[in-house]
């Protein structure tokens, strides 16, 4: 039983949505969702609803309690994944697999203009024992340490994460959310943040909501002329503890990628797919979830991102939206945002310099100082 | 509505369970507790980790253990690392949902052995009470700056529940002292106590009237794990495999304070779509013991109403009448429940669906019901007295 | 139509009390006399830093430390110059991947250096007055 | 042959070494958006008025306000203004604070279900709300004789008023 994408919707992207609060940003995004998919009646027609949060980004415990109301989910089956909202994606395609559910909406928001202390909110995710008492100013530091490491081992020079930055602002001008999109922004006149890390080379936070509708391969059609197939979803935690964890390259986002592809039956992804969209909330991530991805061998992303193949009209195009750098990071939205993204160049509706939009991968990681990435792999 | 489809193509079966001390304080990080039921869970079954293709962690909220994205630091001693590790919420309701999404993991035919491990460490969040936290479930904007007590919201219910029920505290006390009794038998309980009268409960000190301390399960730190098998999967590790025959569950609004408190609506939509599947139609009859969150006493009358199990108010006579201790007709909450063993908030739902586990297999020794088992049922409740989750297993 | 559009909220407690656990309190307390332990898991033979009471390789329990030479490479290194917020620090401050050979795992800690590199050789510099935190470390110099 | 098997752990009762504490003042602050709805609400409680939106498909009106039919899944029609009386739908007393430390006195909390001209409502859906009752005593709530007693908001002097839910007092109950 294949599972289909038949309605997407979002809300926001703006870097602080004044007049709207969380829950109204869902409700925006889930009725634009429930129109895409045809009209949806989500109160009639939808079998359960996930939602993709995390307490300490809302600012309130047990923050799952506030989900069912603006998704059109009072009084069913609702529940909250703590984690991105493409693991969100990836459980309800486990609940459609299972032959139980046929229609499930999938919802993630995050509104971070809302946490005046998120440096301190990010640490608190670190392990109280061997890392909090340091008390770190800046948590971009923990990736500045993966950027050390990668750059290092690799012979990554600043002028690659210069280019992964001029692409990303350039392509993020024909993408209408994003906002943060400067194309001719120098990377070098941007200050030292934690070396090698530069202002630019941190992607900026943003306030969004994004929700999807998933249907079997049974009911789709009734929503949705032209679905767009989930083949292959999966995500993995790599360690809990940084200190475990490998430094210079992402072993979760390769294997998350690795299981996705298998269930795609896609072999060789430099050749199969077509265009990706992967987490860059750091510059040098974009190079590091290339390779992950298996879309350029280990060390190599550079050099094929110089030659200009993972360009708009390039051999692969990477985030043709801009991504993270261009959009902004909306907490676990982010996820959601790749996918919605990627869906509408598929469907045409985004008009994306790529020859061929059939088979995309799409893929997330939760951000320092986690180690989990979900992939998962489209087509139409 | 598109319409359930009930011919799903794999069967899913508990093949083992593991389950911590529940105490008011541990010495164990997070991270340990999570590794002992997990280890447990995995010994019990025979496997080791690296059978298990997928793990499902369950906790509340983050702000008792104090830290955020629990799910990650709790991913390693969960078994999780270097796997799809996923972390569901639903509040209170937590523990019973961690097998109900294992049961997709597995039920999808994408994992053949999934571990399902919950765990809480209340004693975290110290200073200035464990209870300090519940402050931050409320609505921030128009309720929490009248500074509530989470006991208020429990109060409500329970004297709503009272007042249309014509239910006394003594009755209600009932509950109270059974659980605790009954959690005499269980070698992880932190509250057993064989002497236990229903003075006892009604002379122990007033929090919010009408709810006493003895009527209120206690802080505790723990971890519970399960292992769930495919078919196959099942059949080769053990001979007795627990079939998980049913799921459900339902979250009401958001806004309590605009619907009736009386009666468990979400509980009874979660239970109808769980029985749907388990083909149970009578479950007063077909169902031989349950396990209905208890974390207050009138909440398991409140819950066996929603269930089905009782008819709306006749909970307290069937308590009263005896039917539903360890002896009785109905055993419900043969374990002690939260009121006994202990209330690790995700751990302690899952410590009930290990209980019908242990109950169907025949090993709960000395907490056994007198009735053979068929059939269990486990049951667990929360966010904003809105959220039910059930699962229905049997042989 | 007027509106309050924002509420202030605070989400947190007055204060956490953690545990380090039954091996974690016996590393604490070595730091506390100035010696630097590792766990041993019995069997796969590795050790590991920051300890904990089961193996994260293959989940066996750990009830061992042993005592691990005070002299840590740099795997990975950065120099923060700003806060989060994109406030300039008084003072720069290197932070790194300290690793101890044949133990897995480290140390993410500060290296007081003003040539920081991957690859160099450190030792803790104690303080004088010890709590039983990894901070007992006031930061690492270069051997 | 009683399962679980030696269930383990390590209780103990003393806070002391090797346990630490780690201050979280300060640490999670959040400045909450109130959006569309409780944004007016809000605004409304800081003029003495409890205002509330109402779906005209079905026929519920909202207090505290959203600006979606969590039942119908549409945008709501219209504000109404609710006449600051009420029933008392459930009331208990509390003798304990929000940090478990115990009260001084007695504080009656309960959930208000609010008049609003031109609407009736029934016990299984209303517009209520969480607040304190004033003018009643700890013995009333355990006779039960505020269930279905009248009460009226309280609203603070106007100087004194901010825009939050504390701009009611509590209600109060009418004397017969």
């Amino acid at each position: 039983m294949r599972v289909g994408i038949v309605g997407v919707g979002w809300f926001g992207f703006q870097p602080e949505v004044v007049d709207y609060s969380f829950r109204e940003m869902m409700f925006k995004a889930a009725q634009r969702a429930y129109e895409d998919a045809g009209g949806l009646d989500p109160r009639s027609e939808v079998d359960a609803f996930v939602s993709c949060q995390e307490d300490f980004w809302e600012g309130i415990s047990i923050a799952d309690e506030f989900a069912p109301d603006p998704v059109g989910g009072a009084m069913k089956s609702v529940y909250t994944v703590a984690g991105d909202g493409l693991q969100c994606v990836g459980q309800a395609y486990m609940m459609i697999k299972s032959g139980l559910f046929d229609v499930v909406v999938v919802e993630s928001h995050g509104k971070p203009s809302d946490v005046e202390t998120l440096n301190e909110v990010i640490f608190t995710a670190t392990d109280p024992i061997s890392l909090r008492p340091l008390g770190l100013e800046n948590v971009h530091a923990l990736a500045a340490l993966e950027a050390r490491a990668y750059m290092s081992k690799f012979g990554v020079a600043e002028e690659h994460l210069e280019a992964v930055v001029e692409k990303a602002h350039k392509a993020g001008v024909k993408n209408q959310r994003a906002v943060y999109a400067s194309p001719g922004k120098s990377r070098s006149a941007t200050p030292v943040v934690a070396e090698p890390l530069r202002e630019a080379d941190v992607a900026k936070f943003v306030d969004a909501a994004v929700v999807v509708v998933l249907a079997s391969e049974r009911v789709a059609k009734r929503y949705n002329d032209t679905p767009v197939w989930v083949d292959g979803v999966w995500w993995s935690t790599e360690f809990s503890s940084l200190e475990f964890h490998d430094w210079a390259f992402p072993l979760h986002a390769r294997e998350a990628a690795d299981g996705a592809y298998t269930q795609a039956k896609i072999a060789d992804p430099y050749k199969e797919v077509d265009f990706a969209e992967v987490d860059n909330r750091y510059s040098f991530k974009e190079l590091q979830h290339i390779e992950a991805l298996r879309l350029a061998p280990r060390g190599t992303a550079k050099d094929l991102l110089a030659d200009g193949a993972f360009c708009p009209g390039g051999r692969l195009p990477v985030n043709l939206s801009g991504g993270a750098l261009a959009e902004g990071v909306p907490f676990e939205v982010h996820g959601l945002a790749r996918l919605s993204y990627a869906v509408g160049v598929m469907r045409g509706e985004i008009k994306a310099d790529v020859d061929k939009a059939e088979t995309a991968v799409v893929h997330s990681w939760r951000g320092i100082p986690t180690a989990t990435s979900v992939a998962a792999v489209l087509r139409i | 509505m598109t319409g359930r489809n009930l011919n799903f193509k794999h069967r899913v079966a508990v093949v083992g369970a593991g389950l911590t001390l529940f105490r008011r304080r541990m010495l164990e990080t997070p991270q340990e507790l999570a590794w002992l039921a997990a280890k447990q869970a995995l010994d019990e079954a025979g496997l080791t980790l690296k059978d298990i293709d997928c793990v499902v962690i369950g906790s509340a909220p983050d702000a008792f253990d104090g830290v955020h994205m629990k799910g990650e630091y709790l991913a390693e001693g969960a078994g999780g690392i270097h796997k799809p590790t996923v972390r569901v919420y639903v509040g209170g309701a937590t523990g019973v949902f961690v097998p109900i999404a294992a049961w997709w993991h597995v039920a999808s035919g994408l994992c053949k052995r999934v571990l399902a491990v919950a765990e809480e460490k209340m004693s975290h969040s110290a200073k200035p009470h464990p209870q300090y936290v519940f402050r931050y479930i409320w609505d921030p904007i128009v309720e929490k700056p009248l500074n509530p007590n989470l006991l208020w919201i429990f109060a409500m219910e329970m004297h709503r529940y009272m007042y249309r029920c014509k239910a006394k505290k003594e009755d209600i006390a009932l509950v109270a002292v059974k659980n605790k009794r009954n959690a005499c038998g269980h070698p992880s309980a932190q509250l057993c106590d064989p002497n236990i009268k229903v003075e006892d409960v009604l002379n122990s000190e007033v929090l919010v009237w009408p709810v006493n301390r003895l009527d209120v399960s206690p802080v505790s730190d723990g971890a519970a794990a399960v292992v769930l098998a495919s078919e196959e999967e099942a059949r080769r590790i053990t001979d007795t495999p627990v079939w998980i025959k049913g799921i459900g569950w339902t979250l009401d609004t958001t806004h309590w304070t605009n619907r009736d408190l009386a009666y468990p609506e979400y509980v009874r939509r979660a239970a109808e779509m769980a029985y749907r599947m388990a083909g149970i139609d009578n479950p007063r009859r077909q169902i031989d013991v349950a396990e209905p969150y208890d974390p207050f006493d009138y909440k398991e009358l409140h819950h066996m109403e929603g269930l089905g199990l009782a008819k709306k108010c006749e909970a307290p006579i069937l308590t009263r009448e005896g039917v539903t201790q360890r002896d009785g007709d109905l055993p419900i909450n043969p374990s002690g429940g939260l009121l006994g063993v202990g209330n690790p908030i995700a751990a302690a739902g899952l410590m009930k669906v290990a209980e019908i586990f242990w109950q169907v297999r025949g090993e709960a020794g000395a907490r056994q019901v007198k009735k053979p088992v068929y059939t269990g049922l486990a049951q667990a409740w929360g966010d904003l007295m809105q959220a039910g989750t059930v699962i229905v297993m049997g042989i | 139509m007027r509106r309050i559009k924002q509420f202030p909220e605070v989400m947190e407690i007055e204060a956490y009390v953690y545990t380090a656990g039954p091996v974690g309190a016996k590393w604490l307390e070595a730091l506390k006399a100035g010696r630097l332990t590792a766990a041993y898991c019995p069997k796969c033979g590795r050790l590991f830093m920051p300890p904990k009471m089961y193996c994260p390789y293959d989940f066996e329990e750990v009830k061992e430390l042993r005592e691990v030479e005070q002299v840590g490479v740099v795997e990975t290194y950065t120099v923060v110059e700003r806060d989060f917020y994109g406030e300039p620090l008084r003072e720069r401050k290197v932070l790194a991947f300290i690793k101890f050979p044949g133990v897995e795992g480290g140390l993410i800690h500060y290296v007081k250096t003003d040539r920081p590199r991957i690859g160099m050789k450190v030792r803790p510099k104690w303080r004088e007055e010890k709590r039983g935190l990894v901070t007992d470390i006031e930061y690492f110099v270069e051997i | 042959m009683t399962k679980p098997k030696n269930p383990r752990g390590t209780p103990f009762e003393e806070v002391a070494f090797p346990v630490f504490e780690m201050p979280h003042v300060g640490k999670a602050r959040y400045n909450y958006t109130t959006g569309w709805a409780l944004g007016r609400f809000l605004a409304g409680l800081k003029e003495g008025k409890i205002l509330g939106t109402v779906c005209k498909k079905c026929g519920r009106v909202f207090i505290p306000p959203r600006m979606y039919c969590s039942y119908c899944f549409r945008e709501v029609d219209d504000w109404v203004e609710a006449s600051g009386e009420g029933t008392v739908h459930t009331v208990v007393a509390s003798y304990i604070e929000a940090t478990r430390a115990r009260a001084k006195e007695p504080k009656i909390v309960g959930v208000i279900k609010l008049d609003v001209p031109g609407y009736n409502f029934d016990d299984h859906f209303f517009p209520g709300v969480l607040h304190y009752i004033c003018g009643a005593s700890d013995e009333d709530v355990k006779n039960m004789k505020l269930f279905g007693a009248r009460v009226r908001a309280r609203f603070k002097p106007p100087g004194q008023r901010t825009g939050s839910i504390t701009d009611i007092e509590c209600f109060e109950v009418v004397k017969p």
